[in-house]
C-alpha cells in the first residue's frame, strides 16, 4: 500500500483554492428567520428536542441556530435595527480547527466529499472540538435527548416511545456523550452519489438538495457542487455581497453568506 | 553513638543564632532517628481516624456517587453547556498538576542544585506530585463524555485499525501526564527502599511483611547503593525537563486552540510557573500540616525549612507576576477585538470579583508577607499564605478556562457557566487527595531518614590525622 | 584448603570502618572478597575501596534508544498505517512528533534506569543473606569471609582497629 | 483459626483444591462468553445447502442485494411457490412452521445474523457493483445448513478488504479509507 | 401496526444507539435483540430498503401546501415541499416540517371514549359502531334546526359533506372559526375588499411584483394567511429582479418578524394607521397632481403625524417613495385591522392601491380566484358570528353540537364565554384527535386521524393565483384505533336513513372524494386530464391536487372607491390600562403548534424565546416601573389578567405591552398544558365594524408581582445586550 506523498494532504499546502465539492451560499437579504431550516434539520437528521430548562441553559440540540443581533440599542428605540438574520451551521471548513484537536479521529476530514466529518461511534465526548469552532457550529448531547422515554419521563411511559418512529433510518441516532453537527446531509449526498454511480453519471447540479436549502420558503439556502463553475450555487457565490465569515482565520468555510442592504 | 566531631560551623552565622537550630547541623543518632519516624507513623490517635472517617464519607459520596451520578446521567448533570464546554473539571486538571510539580520541583530540582533543606520533605513533596496525579487523571476521565470507551485513546493496537490521532493536544496530554505519573511513582518509590528496609527491620505482623516485600530484600551494599544513588540522579535529571513537559503541553491543550484569550504563545511557562507558584504553596501547607500532627516531626521540619519554602514561594509568586502581565499587556495593547473583550469581560463583567481575588491572592499575599524573614520562618503564617495563593490559582485558572470559553467570536452564542454537581466531584478530590495523603503516612515514613543522616554526616568535621576536613561525601 | 568462613564486623563510624577495610587489605584480602554493608551511601573513596560499577545507567540508554523508535512509530507510524487527513495539517506532524518523542523517550530512559536497578542489584531477591538489623540504625559493616584457619588472627585485627564486633555471619531472612 | 486454614492450604493437598476451585471458576467464564458469540435460534432451521445445491441464485431469494442498501428476505409466497408441491412440506415436522405461518397469514420470524451495528451504513449494491459476490463476505453457502457467520463482521476485517481492493488507484482507496464513506 | 421488532425498534430496546451497539457486538451477535419480518405479502411499491413517497396536504394552518412524505416500510420519516403545488412550489414552513409530530404524539387520543362528565378526565373507550349508533342517535332524536357543526377555517371536503348533509336535511349551515382567522381579520379583508371589487372575495397582494411595499402591520412573513407564499413573494420582490431590489416599509407598533425584514420600521401610535394610510393617500394624490379624490379629502397630513406620533418628514419620505414606484403596493392586515376602526383601515390603504392604479395589475392587489366547484367566496365566521353563535348555544338552540378541527375553549377570547354557553347544549360530540380543552368539555370524543392518515381535499383560499384544490391521501396506516369523521358522518347518515341516507349515497368517504373530484373532470385546461375518474382520481393524489394551469385574476369591478368618502377616526380603546395592549401570533407555534415539541423548542425569531410566554415591554418603561428581564410580571385588562415573564425588547413603542398568542393551553398534551399563559384571556368583546375582534384594542395596566421566572432563550443575554461588542 504505496502512500503517495503529494496529495495536498501531505503537503498541507493551505494555499489551495477554496476546491472542495459542496457548498452553500445563504442570502441574509433573504432570509425571514422563519425556522423553517431548523426545523426540517431536526427533522431529517434525528435531532432530539431538549425541554425547556436545557434549552434555556443553551443545550438545544438544533444544528443550526438562526443569529441575530442589535444595532443602535443604545439610541432612540425607533432608531433600533435588528441585523439580517444569519442561519449558522457547519461551515465544513477546509481547514477545519475542530479535526487536528480531536484525540480519537472522531472529528475527520472526509478527503472524497471534503467535507469535515463527525463520526459519533468513536467520539468519547472530550469537546476540545466545539471549543476550537470558531462557528460555535457544534453541539452535544448532554443527556439521553434521543431516547425519549428516558429523559422525559420519569416511569420510563412506553408510550413515549412512539416519537422513535419518526427516526430516519438513514441517519445514526446519538447517544449521550457524542458531539454532533450539521453534515451537509451526508445520506442524501451519499444517496444521490450511489444513485449517479448506479446510471454512471456524475451527479447533476440540483439533483438533489440538503433539508434546509429544500425546505426554505424564501430559497435564501442554495446547496450544490463549489467545484462546478456553472451550478447555482457558484454562480450565486460570484456576487460582490458574497463574504465568509471569520475568514482570516485561515478555516476556508465552504459557506458563503450574502450581506442583505442593496 | 555519641559523635567524635564537632559540627561544622558556618562561616557567616550571626553572633545569636545557635548553629544546632539547623537540622543539617543538629545531627542524631540514626536509630533514635529511625525510632522518632518508626513511632510518628505507628502513633495513630481517635483524632485521626475520625478525620479519616470524614474524608471517607466525603469521597463516597462526593466522588464516588456523583461520578457514578454523572456517568449513568450523562454530562448534562454538570454545569457545562454551549459555549462553555469545559467547565471545572478542567480547571481541577491544571490546579492538581500544578500542585503535582512542587513535588518534582522540591525532589528533584533542589536535589539536582544540592539545596541542602530539601532533605528532610523531599519524599512529602514526592507523594503530593503522585496523589496530585491521580486527582488530575480522576478528572481527565470524568470530564470525558463517554468515559467507558476512553480506552480508544490508548494507542494499542485494535481490530478496528484505529489509532488515536497523535495532532491532538490531549494525545501529548495522555501521554506527558502518564509518562509524568510512572515516573513520579518510580521516583517516589526509589529513595523509599532504603527507608522500607529500615522499617522492614524495625516492624512486626502485617507492616513486616508489607515492608518485606517493598524492601525488595535491600540491604544496603555497596552494589545497592550504587545502584540506587546512580538510578535516583538519572531521575532526579530525566525528571525536570518531563515537568516542564507536562504543564507546558497542558497549557498548549488552552493555547493551541484559535480562540480569543486562549491562543496566547506565553501560555507554556505562564502555566509552569502557575504551577510551581500553586505547587510551593501546597507544599507548604502540607508541611504545617506534617508539623503540627506527626509526632517528632518537629525536629525534622524546621523554621529553615520554611525560610527556604517562603523564599520560593516570593521568587515564584514574583516570575508568575512578570508572566501573567505579560499575557496581559500584550493582547491588550495591540490585540484583536476578541481579545480585548475577554479582558473586559474577566475585569467588569458580572465576575469581576473574581479577578481581584485571583490578583489579590497571587500578587499581594505573598510580595506582603514573604519577604520578611521572621514572618516567613513561623510556619502557620506561611501555610495560610498559601492557601490564599491556591485559591488565587484556582480562581485564575477558572477566569481562563470558564470565562475564557464564554467570549468566543460568535455574541450570539455568550452564556454564564453556573457550576452544577462538578462542585461535589471537586470538593470529593480534595477529599481524596487529604484521605490518600493520610493513609499513606500510616503506611509510608514520610521523612527519608537515610537521606536526612546521610546530609548530616556530610556536614561533620573529621578528624582525619591531624586536620580537620569535612568528609562531604555528598557535596562534590 | 580448608574451608572459608564469613565474618560479619559491625563498625561504629567512617575511621575505624577505614581502618578495618585497611588491616584486611594487609592480611590479603582482595577489595572484591569484601564487601561494606551500612546504612547511608558511603563513597568508594572514604574506606579506600573502588567504587562499585554499575549498568544502571547504560540500561536506561537503551531504554531512551526503545522509547524514542516507540515514539517516531507513534507520529510517523500511525499515519502510515491508516491515513486519516485532519484540518488541513500534514499527515506526518513534525512539530508534534519532537514533543511525543521527548515524552516517550524520557519515559524510556525512566522506566529503564528504573528495571535497571531492579536487574542490577537483583531485586527484589527475598532468599535469606548475611545481614543485622542495627545495620539500618547507622552501622557500617564489613562482610568478608577468611579461611576457617587463621580466622582468630583476622577477628583480632579487626577488633584492635576499632570494631564493635566480628561474629560469623549467617544468612537469616531479612 | 485463618492460620491454621492458611496453614492447610500451604500443603499440597490444600494445593489440589485451589486448583480445582481455579478451573471450575475459569471454565464457567469460557463457557459465559462462548453463548454469547452462539447466534439465536431460528424459527425454520433453513438448509441453505439444500438450495443452492438446486441452483437457486442468492438474488431471488435476497433481490434487494443489487438494487439498495438491504438484502431483503423472500416473503412467504415466494417459499410457498415451491413448497407446496413438494409433499415433504405436509408432513415434515421441520417445515411445520412455514406451513402454519402461510396458511395462518403470520410472517416467520427471521433472526438476522449478518448483522453490522447502527451506525454504520452498509450498502449492499455499491458491494456488487465492484463485483464482489456475496460468498467474499458471506462464506460458501453451499456447505453452509443454518447461516452463521464466516468471520466476526468487524472494521478491521472490512478495512483489510478495502484496501485491498482499492489497491493502488489513490483516488478510490481515499474513498474507500475514508470515515463518511460508513459511518454517518 | 405490526407490533414485530423492526430494526428500528432495536434501537428502541437498546436505548438508541451508538455505544450500546457497539457494546453490544463486541460481546456477542447483536442479532440476538432483532427480528427481521418479511411481509407475508409483500405490499406494492415497497422495494426493500427503498422509500416511497406520497403527495399530500399541509393541515397545520388554513392555507393548504401541498407536501410530499417520505414514507419507509410503513413509517412516515420526512415532510418535503410538493415541487408541482403552485401554492407552496416545494417549498414548507417550520410548522409544514412538523407536522410529523403530530402524527406521532404521545397524547393523541388513541380510541372513540365517553367522557364520564364534562370537563373531567376520566373517560371510558367505547367500540367505532357504538360511536356511529350515537351519532346517528344524535341526527335522528333532535329537530334538524336544533343540530349545529363547528369546524376548522380550511374549506376543506368535510365542509363540504356537513354543507350537502346540513342542506338537504335542513341543519343549521357549518360555521367554520380559527383563532388565526380571528387574527387576521378575514371578515374586514373581504368586506374592504367589496368595496375595491364590489365583490366579497379575499384579497391577494402580488408583492413579488412590486418595487415598493409599503405594510400597515401585516406580518405576511409570520403566519398571515399563507406564509409560504407570502415569503416567497417577499423572495422575488429583494431578489427576483437583478437590477432592481424592491423596498419594503412596515407601519407597526411594535418590530415583529416582518418588519425586522423592512428597509424601514416605522412605530406609530396604535389605532391611528388609518389616519396615516389617508394622509399617505393625500400626499400622493398631491404629489401626483390631478384632483384629490374624496377619499383621502378629509384627514389633514400634519395632525395625523403629531397623531400618530410619526414626524411629517417620514410620511412625505413614504409618500415620494410610493410616488417614484414603477408598481408600489400597499397591504393592510395584522393589529392594524384589529382595531374598532379594522375596516375603515382596510379600505383606506385598498384605496391608496387604487390611486396608484395597481388593482389587478401584477405587483397589485387582486381578488384570489374562487375553486371551480364554488359559486361564492364563503368566508370563516367572525368572532362577532362566533359571539351569537355562543349567545344561541347559551339560549338552548341547539341541542346536538358537533366540533371538528377547532378548539374554541382556548382560541376565543374568555369574554366570549363557549365554555360556560355549551352547558346550554344537550349533547357535544368532538372529533378531536388530541384531547384539548373543548375535547375536555365534550361528552363524547371520536378521534379524527391526523392530517396525514386521511383522505380528503382543501381548496386554497389564497396566495396563488390560480385555482387549486390540493387532495390529501393517507401516507400512512393509522396509528391509533381512530376513524375518519367523514366515514363516521357517512356511516350514521346511513344508520339515520331518510334525508340523511338520501344526500350521501356513499359507502364511505373514498367514494364522496370520488364524485367530487370527478366533477372537476370536466374543467377547462387543467393540471392534468384523464379519460375515466378512477385514473383521473389517480393523477388527483399523484399530483397532490388539481390546479388550472392559466392566471385567473379578479380585478376591479365597478365601484369606484376614490370617491367614497372614508372616516379618518381614530380607533376607540376600551380599558383603563395607560399601555397599548398587542397580542400577536407566535410565528413558530400560531394556535394548534403547542402539543409538537420541535415547536416548541424552536425560538422565536426576534425574541429567541423558547417553550414558554412572553411579554415584550421597551427597556425605557421597564426602567421606569423598575423591571428587569425575567421578571413576572401581571398584566390586568377589564376582562382578566395573567402573568407572565418580562423579555425587555428594544423594538418597540414605549407605550406598548406585547404578548404571542399561542401557549397558555390547560389540556392538550403534556408539551402544552400548563405552559405559558394565553393572551385572549385579557380581550373582551370589542370588535371592529366587520365584526372581527380589535384583538389590538385593549388597555391594560402592568403590576410587578416580585417574582421571577427565567425565560429559556436561544441568544445568550451577554452577547447580544449587556456586554455586546460595538
Amino acid at each position: 500500500m504505496s502512500t503517495n506523498l503529494e496529495l495536498p494532504m501531505f503537503t498541507n499546502n493551505s494555499e489551495a483554492e477554496l476546491g472542495g465539492r459542496w457548498g452553500m451560499v445563504i442570502d441574509k437579504d433573504l432570509c425571514t428567520g422563519c425556522q423553517a431550516c431548523v426545523a426540517a434539520c431536526s427533522m431529517e437528521n434525528n435531532v432530539p428536542f431538549v425541554g425547556e430548562e436545557d434549552a434555556g441553559y443553551g443545550r438545544s440540540m438544533q444544528w443550526i441556530r438562526i443569529e441575530r443581533l442589535w444595532e443602535g440599542l443604545d439610541g432612540d428605540y425607533r432608531e433600533v435595527k435588528m441585523t439580517d438574520y444569519q442561519p449558522l451551521m457547519c461551515q465544513q471548513c477546509h481547514n477545519a480547527p475542530c479535526e487536528p484537536v480531536c484525540p480519537v479521529y472522531a472529528s475527520v476530514h472526509s478527503m472524497s466529499e471534503d467535507l469535515n466529518l463527525q463520526v459519533y461511534n468513536r467520539c468519547v465526548g472530550t469537546r476540545y472540538c466545539a471549543n476550537n469552532c470558531p462557528y460555535q457550529a457544534r453541539v452535544f448531547n448532554w443527556r439521553d435527548y434521543a431516547d425519549y422515554r428516558e429523559t422525559n419521563t420519569a416511569d420510563n411511559d412506553p408510550r413515549w416511545s412512539v416519537f422513535q418512529n419518526q427516526l430516519n433510518p438513514d441517519v445514526t441516532v446519538r447517544r449521550r456523550g457524542v458531539m454532533e453537527k450539521c453534515t451537509f446531509c451526508i445520506q442524501r449526498i451519499h444517496q444521490a452519489e450511489n444513485q449517479a454511480k448506479a446510471e454512471g453519471r456524475e451527479v447533476r447540479d440540483g439533483e438533489f438538495t440538503t433539508a434546509c436549502a429544500q425546505a426554505c420558503p424564501a430559497n435564501a439556502i442554495v446547496f450544490g457542487r463549489i467545484d462546478d463553475p456553472e451550478s447555482m450555487v457558484s454562480l450565486a457565490a460570484e456576487t460582490s455581497r458574497g463574504s465568509r465569515l471569520h475568514e482570516e482565520l485561515r478555516t476556508m468555510p465552504r459557506v458563503t453568506y450574502l450581506a442583505g442592504g442593496a | 553513638m555519641t559523635s567524635l566531631a564537632k559540627p561544622l560551623a558556618r562561616p557567616h552565622a550571626e553572633e545569636h543564632e545557635d548553629p544546632r537550630e539547623h537540622l543539617m547541623h543538629d545531627p542524631l543518632p540514626r536509630g533514635k532517628m529511625n525510632e522518632m519516624v518508626m513511632e510518628a507513623m505507628h502513633e495513630t490517635n481517635w483524632k485521626f481516624w475520625v478525620v479519616t472517617g470524614i474524608l471517607a464519607v466525603l469521597v463516597a459520596t462526593c466522588l464516588g456517587y456523583a461520578w457514578y451520578y454523572l456517568i449513568d446521567k450523562g454530562l448534562g448533570v454538570a454545569g457545562v453547556n454551549m459555549p462553555v464546554f469545559w467547565g471545572i473539571f478542567l480547571v481541577d486538571v491544571v490546579f492538581w498538576i500544578g500542585i503535582s510539580h512542587a513535588g518534582t520541583f522540591i525532589s528533584a530540582i533542589l536535589r539536582v542544585l544540592k539545596v541542602e533543606s530539601r532533605r528532610p520533605f523531599t519524599r512529602a513533596a514526592e507523594l503530593m506530585t503522585t496523589f496530585g496525579l491521580v486527582q488530575a487523571a480522576i478528572s481527565v476521565f470524568m470530564h470525558m463524555g463517554r468515559v467507558w470507551l476512553s480506552y480508544w485513546m490508548a494507542p494499542i493496537p485494535n481490530e478496528r485499525m484505529i489509532w488515536p490521532d497523535f495532532h491532538s493536544p490531549l494525545m501529548w496530554d495522555f501521554m506527558a501526564i502518564s509518562t509524568y505519573l510512572l515516573c513520579s511513582t518510580m521516583y517516589l518509590f526509589l529513595p523509599l527502599i532504603p527507608d522500607m528496609a529500615m522499617a522492614r527491620d524495625r516492624s512486626t505482623g502485617w507492616r513486616k511483611t508489607l515492608y518485606k516485600i517493598l524492601g525488595l530484600g535491600f540491604r544496603g551494599t555497596e552494589g545497592e547503593w550504587k545502584n540506587l544513588t546512580t538510578a535516583m540522579n538519572l531521575f532526579a535529571f530525566a525528571i525536570i525537563p518531563v515537568m516542564f513537559s507536562v504543564h507546558t503541553i497542558v497549557s498548549w491543550d488552552f493555547a493551541m486552540a484559535s480562540r480569543p484569550g486562549w491562543s496566547s504563545t506565553v501560555f507554556g511557562p505562564y502555566f509552569v510557573i502557575g504551577a510551581l507558584h500553586s505547587g510551593m504553596a501546597a507544599v507548604a501547607i502540607v508541611l504545617f500540616l506534617l508539623r503540627s500532627t506527626m509526632k517528632h516531626y518537629k525536629y525534622f521540619i524546621r523554621p529553615e525549612h520554611f525560610d527556604t519554602i517562603g523564599m520560593l514561594m516570593l521568587l515564584v509568586s514574583m516570575a508568575w507576576a512578570y508572566f501573567y502581565f505579560n499575557d496581559y499587556i500584550v493582547p491588550w495593547y495591540g490585540g484583536d477585538v476578541w481579545d480585548k473583550l475577554f479582558q473586559e469581560w474577566a475585569e467588569k463583567g458580572p465576575l469581576w470579583y473574581l479577578w481581584y481575588t485571583m490578583l489579590f491572592c497571587n500578587i499581594v499575599v505573598p510580595w506582603s508577607i514573604l519577604w520578611n524573614k521572621k514572618w516567613r520562618r513561623t510556619p502557620w503564617l506561611l501555610a495560610s499564605a498559601g492557601i490564599l495563593i491556591n485559591v488565587g490559582m484556582w480562581l485564575e485558572r477558572y477566569i481562563i478556562i470558564p470565562e475564557g470559553l464564554t467570549i468566543n467570536r460568535m455574541p450570539f452564542t455568550w452564556r454564564l457557566y453556573i457550576p452544577g454537581v462538578e462542585i461535589a466531584l471537586t470538593v470529593g478530590m480534595f477529599a481524596l487527595f487529604l484521605l490518600l495523603y493520610m493513609l499513606a503516612s500510616r503506611v509510608i515514613p514520610l521523612i527519608p531518614v537515610w537521606e536526612v543522616q546521610e546530609g548530616q554526616e556530610a556536614h561533620l568535621l573529621r578528624k582525619i590525622g591531624k586536620a580537620e576536613i569535612p568528609t562531604l561525601s555528598e557535596l562534590e | 584448603m580448608s574451608e572459608t568462613i564469613t565474618f560479619l564486623a559491625m563498625f561504629e563510624d567512617f575511621e575505624p570502618a577505614s581502618l578495618g577495610v585497611e588491616k584486611l587489605h594487609d592480611l590479603g584480602l582482595s577489595d572484591d572478597d569484601m564487601n561494606v554493608i551500612s546504612g547511608i551511601p558511603i563513597k568508594g573513596a572514604i574506606l579506600g575501596r573502588p567504587s562499585a560499577i554499575t549498568y544502571v545507567s547504560r540500561i536506561a540508554m537503551v531504554g531512551a534508544l526503545l522509547g524514542m523508535a516507540f515514539g517516531l512509530f507513534l507520529i510517523y507510524g500511525i499515519p502510515y498505517l491508516y491515513p486519516l487527513l485532519v484540518g488541513g495539517q500534514p499527515i506526518f506532524p513534525i512539530p508534534q512528533g519532537i514533543i511525543i518523542t521527548f515524552e516517550m523517550t524520557m519515559l524510556g530512559l525512566m522506566g529503564f534506569a528504573f528495571i535497571g536497578m531492579f536487574v542490577d542489584s537483583g531485586f527484589p531477591s527475598y532468599t535469606p543473606k548475611e545481614y543485622t538489623p542495627e545495620i539500618s540504625d547507622g552501622k557500617i559493616a564489613i562482610l568478608f569471609s577468611c579461611p576457617e584457619s587463621d580466622q582468630k588472627k583476622f577477628v583480632d585485627a579487626l577488633t584492635k582497629a576499632g570494631a564493635e564486633s566480628v561474629v560469623p555471619a549467617e544468612a537469616r531472612h531479612l | 483459626m485463618i492460620k491454621k486454614f492458611f496453614a492447610w492450604l500451604k500443603q499440597p493437598l490444600g494445593l489440589i483444591a485451589v486448583g480445582i476451585v481455579f478451573l471450575a471458576l475459569f471454565s464457567a467464564a469460557v463457557y459465559g462468553i462462548y453463548t454469547t458469540q452462539q447466534s439465536p435460534e431460528q424459527p425454520i432451521q433453513f438448509p441453505h445447502k439444500t438450495h443452492v445445491a438446486f441452483g437457486i441464485q442468492c438474488l431471488y431469494c435476497h433481490p434487494g442485494a443489487n438494487k439498495g442498501p438491504a438484502a431483503g428476505l423472500p416473503s412467504q409466497t415466494k417459499c410457498w411457490g415451491c413448497h407446496n408441491q413438494i409433499v415433504k412440506t405436509r408432513d415434515s415436522a421441520l417445515l411445520a412452521p412455514l406451513k402454519d405461518a402461510v396458511l395462518s397469514g403470520q410472517s416467520i420470524q427471521w433472526v438476522p445474523v449478518a448483522m453490522v451495528p447502527d451506525f454504520v451504513q452498509f450498502n449492499h449494491r455499491a458491494h456488487i457493483a465492484a463485483g464482489k459476490n456475496c460468498e467474499d463476505c458471506h462464506g460458501d453457502l453451499s456447505q453452509m445448513t443454518i447461516y452463521e457467520n464466516p468471520q466476526v463482521l468487524n472494521m478491521g476485517w472490512c478495512i483489510n478488504c478495502h484496501k485491498q481492493s482499492a489497491g493502488d488507484d489513490q483516488a478510490l482507496l481515499t474513498k474507500l479509507t475514508d470515515c463518511g464513506t460508513c459511518h454517518y | 401496526m405490526s407490533q414485530q421488532f423492526s430494526r428500528r425498534d432495536f434501537l428502541k430496546l437498546a436505548g438508541l444507539g451508538a455505544a450500546t451497539t457497539a457494546v453490544l457486538t463486541g460481546c456477542g451477535p447483536s442479532s440476538r435483540y432483532v427480528k427481521r419480518e418479511p411481509y407475508q405479502q409483500m405490499p406494492e411499491y415497497n422495494a426493500i430498503g427503498q422509500s416511497t413517497y406520497y403527495a399530500t396536504t399541509c393541515r397545520e394552518c388554513a392555507a393548504g401546501c401541498g407536501l410530499i412524505l417520505r414514507t419507509f416500510q410503513g413509517r412516515a420519516l420526512k415532510v418535503e415541499g410538493n415541487a408541482n403545488h403552485p401554492l407552496n412550489l416545494g417549498k414548507t414552513c417550520a410548522r409544514g416540517q412538523a407536522t410529523l409530530q403530530g402524527l406521532y404524539n404521545p397524547d393523541r387520543v388513541t380510541d372513540p371514549v365517553k367522557r364520564a362528565s364534562r370537563g373531567s378526565d376520566s373517560t371510558q373507550p367505547m367500540d367505532w359502531d357504538t360511536a356511529v349508533q350515537t351519532v346517528a342517535d344524535a341526527l335522528t332524536n333532535y329537530k334538524p334546526n336544533e343540530i349545529a357543526f363547528l369546524m376548522g377555517t380550511a374549506p376543506d371536503h368535510l365542509f363540504d359533506l356537513v354543507t350537502d348533509l346540513a342542506n338537504a336535511a335542513g341543519m343549521n349551515a357549518p360555521i367554520r372559526f380559527g383563532a388565526l382567522s380571528m387574527f387576521e381579520a378575514r371578515a374586514t379583508l373581504s368586506k374592504a375588499a367589496e368595496s375595491l371589487f364590489g365583490q366579497a372575495g379575499m384579497p391577494s397582494f402580488d408583492l413579488g411584483g412590486a418595487d415598493v411595499v409599503v405594510s400597515f402591520g401585516a406580518n405576511f412573513l409570520e403566519t398571515w394567511l399563507s406564509p409560504v407564499s407570502y415569503t416567497r413573494e417577499y423572495a422575488r420582490m429583494r431578489r427576483g429582479n437583478p437590477k432592481q431590489r424592491g423596498y419594503f416599509i412596515q407601519f407597526e407598533s411594535r418590530m415583529s418578524q416582518t418588519a425586522s425584514k423592512a428597509d424601514e420600521w416605522i412605530p406609530l401610535r396604535p389605532g391611528t394607521e388609518g389616519l396615516v394610510a389617508l394622509a399617505l393617500g393625500r400626499l400622493v394624490a398631491e404629489a401626483k397632481g390631478g384632483s384629490l379624490p374624496r377619499a383621502f379629502s378629509g384627514v389633514d397630513p400634519a395632525e395625523v403625524a403629531a397623531a400618530a406620533d410619526v414626524s411629517l418628514e417620514t410620511l412625505e419620505h413614504v409618500a415620494h417613495m410610493i410616488v417614484s414606484a414603477h408598481t408600489p403596493i400597499a397591504v393592510p392586515g395584522g393589529s392594524a385591522l384589529g382595531q374598532s376602526n379594522g375596516q375603515t383601515v382596510a379600505e383606506a390603504v385598498l384605496a391608496l392601491n387604487a390611486l396608484v392604479e395597481n388593482v389587478g395589475k401584477s405587483g397589485g392587489v387582486f381578488l384570489s380566484p374562487l375553486s371551480p366547484n364554488q359559486d361564492a367566496y364563503h368566508q370563516p365566521a367572525s368572532a362577532k358570528e362566533m359571539q351569537d353563535f355562543v349567545n344561541q348555544m347559551a339560549s338552548g338552540k341547539f341541542k346536538v353540537l358537533f366540533i371538528h378541527g377547532v378548539n374554541p375553549v382556548f382560541e376565543l377570547p374568555k369574554s366570549i364565554d363557549f365554555k360556560g354557553a355549551l352547558s346550554g347544549v344537550e349533547q357535544v360530540i368532538s372529533f378531536a384527535t388530541f384531547p384539548d380543552e373543548t375535547a375536555l368539555e365534550a361528552d363524547y370524543v371520536f378521534p379524527d386521524h391526523q392530517g396525514l392518515e386521511s383522505w380528503g381535499y382543501q381548496r386554497v383560499v389564497t396566495g396563488t393565483s390560480q385555482q387549486v384544490i390540493s387532495g390529501a391521501q393517507p401516507v400512512v396506516t393509522p396509528y391509533f384505533n381512530t376513524r375518519a369523521t367523514a366515514d363516521v358522518l357517512i356511516a350514521a347518515a346511513q344508520l339515520a336513513g331518510g334525508k340523511f341516507a338520501a344526500t350521501l349515497p356513499f359507502k364511505d368517504e373514498v367514494e364522496f372524494l370520488n364524485s367530487k373530484v370527478s366533477a372537476l373532470m370536466g374543467e377547462a385546461d387543467g393540471s392534468f386530464t384523464a379519460p375515466d375518474p378512477v385514473t383521473f382520481m389517480a393523477y388527483f393524489q399523484q399530483y397532490g391536487g388539481w390546479w388550472n394551469k392559466s392566471d385567473v385574476r379578479v380585478s376591479a369591478g365597478n365601484s369606484n372607491p376614490l370617491n367614497r368618502n372614508i372616516a379618518g377616526i381614530e380607533a376607540d380603546f376600551v380599558g383603563s390600562g395607560e399601555y397599548f395592549f398587542l397580542p400577536f401570533v407566535s410565528p413558530s407555534l400560531a394556535e394548534t403548534g403547542a402539543n409538537k415539541p420541535t415547536l416548541q423548542e424552536l425560538p422565536d425569531p426576534t425574541t429567541t424565546v423558547m417553550w414558554n410566554t412572553w411579554i415584550e415591554m421597551n427597556p425605557e418603561t421597564a426602567k421606569e416601573l423598575g423591571i428587569e428581564n425575567d421578571d413576572v410580571v401581571k398584566v390586568v385588562s377589564d376582562t382578566g389578567e395573567v402573568e407572565a415573564s418580562v423579555y425587555l425588547y428594544p423594538a418597540i413603542r414605549p407605550d406598548v405591552i406585547a404578548m404571542p398568542f399561542g401557549q397558555g393551553h390547560t389540556a392538550y398534551g403534556q408539551f402544552a398544558a400548563g405552559r405559558g399563559v394565553n393572551p385572549s384571556d385579557l380581550l373582551g368583546a370589542h370588535f371592529n365594524e366587520a365584526g372581527d375582534l380589535a384583538f389590538a384594542g385593549t388597555k391594560v395596566t402592568i403590576q410587578k408581582t416580585g417574582k421571577k421566572r427565567q425565560l429559556s432563550r436561544k441568544e445568550g443575554l451577554i452577547g447580544v445586550y449587556e456586554f455586546r461588542p460595538e
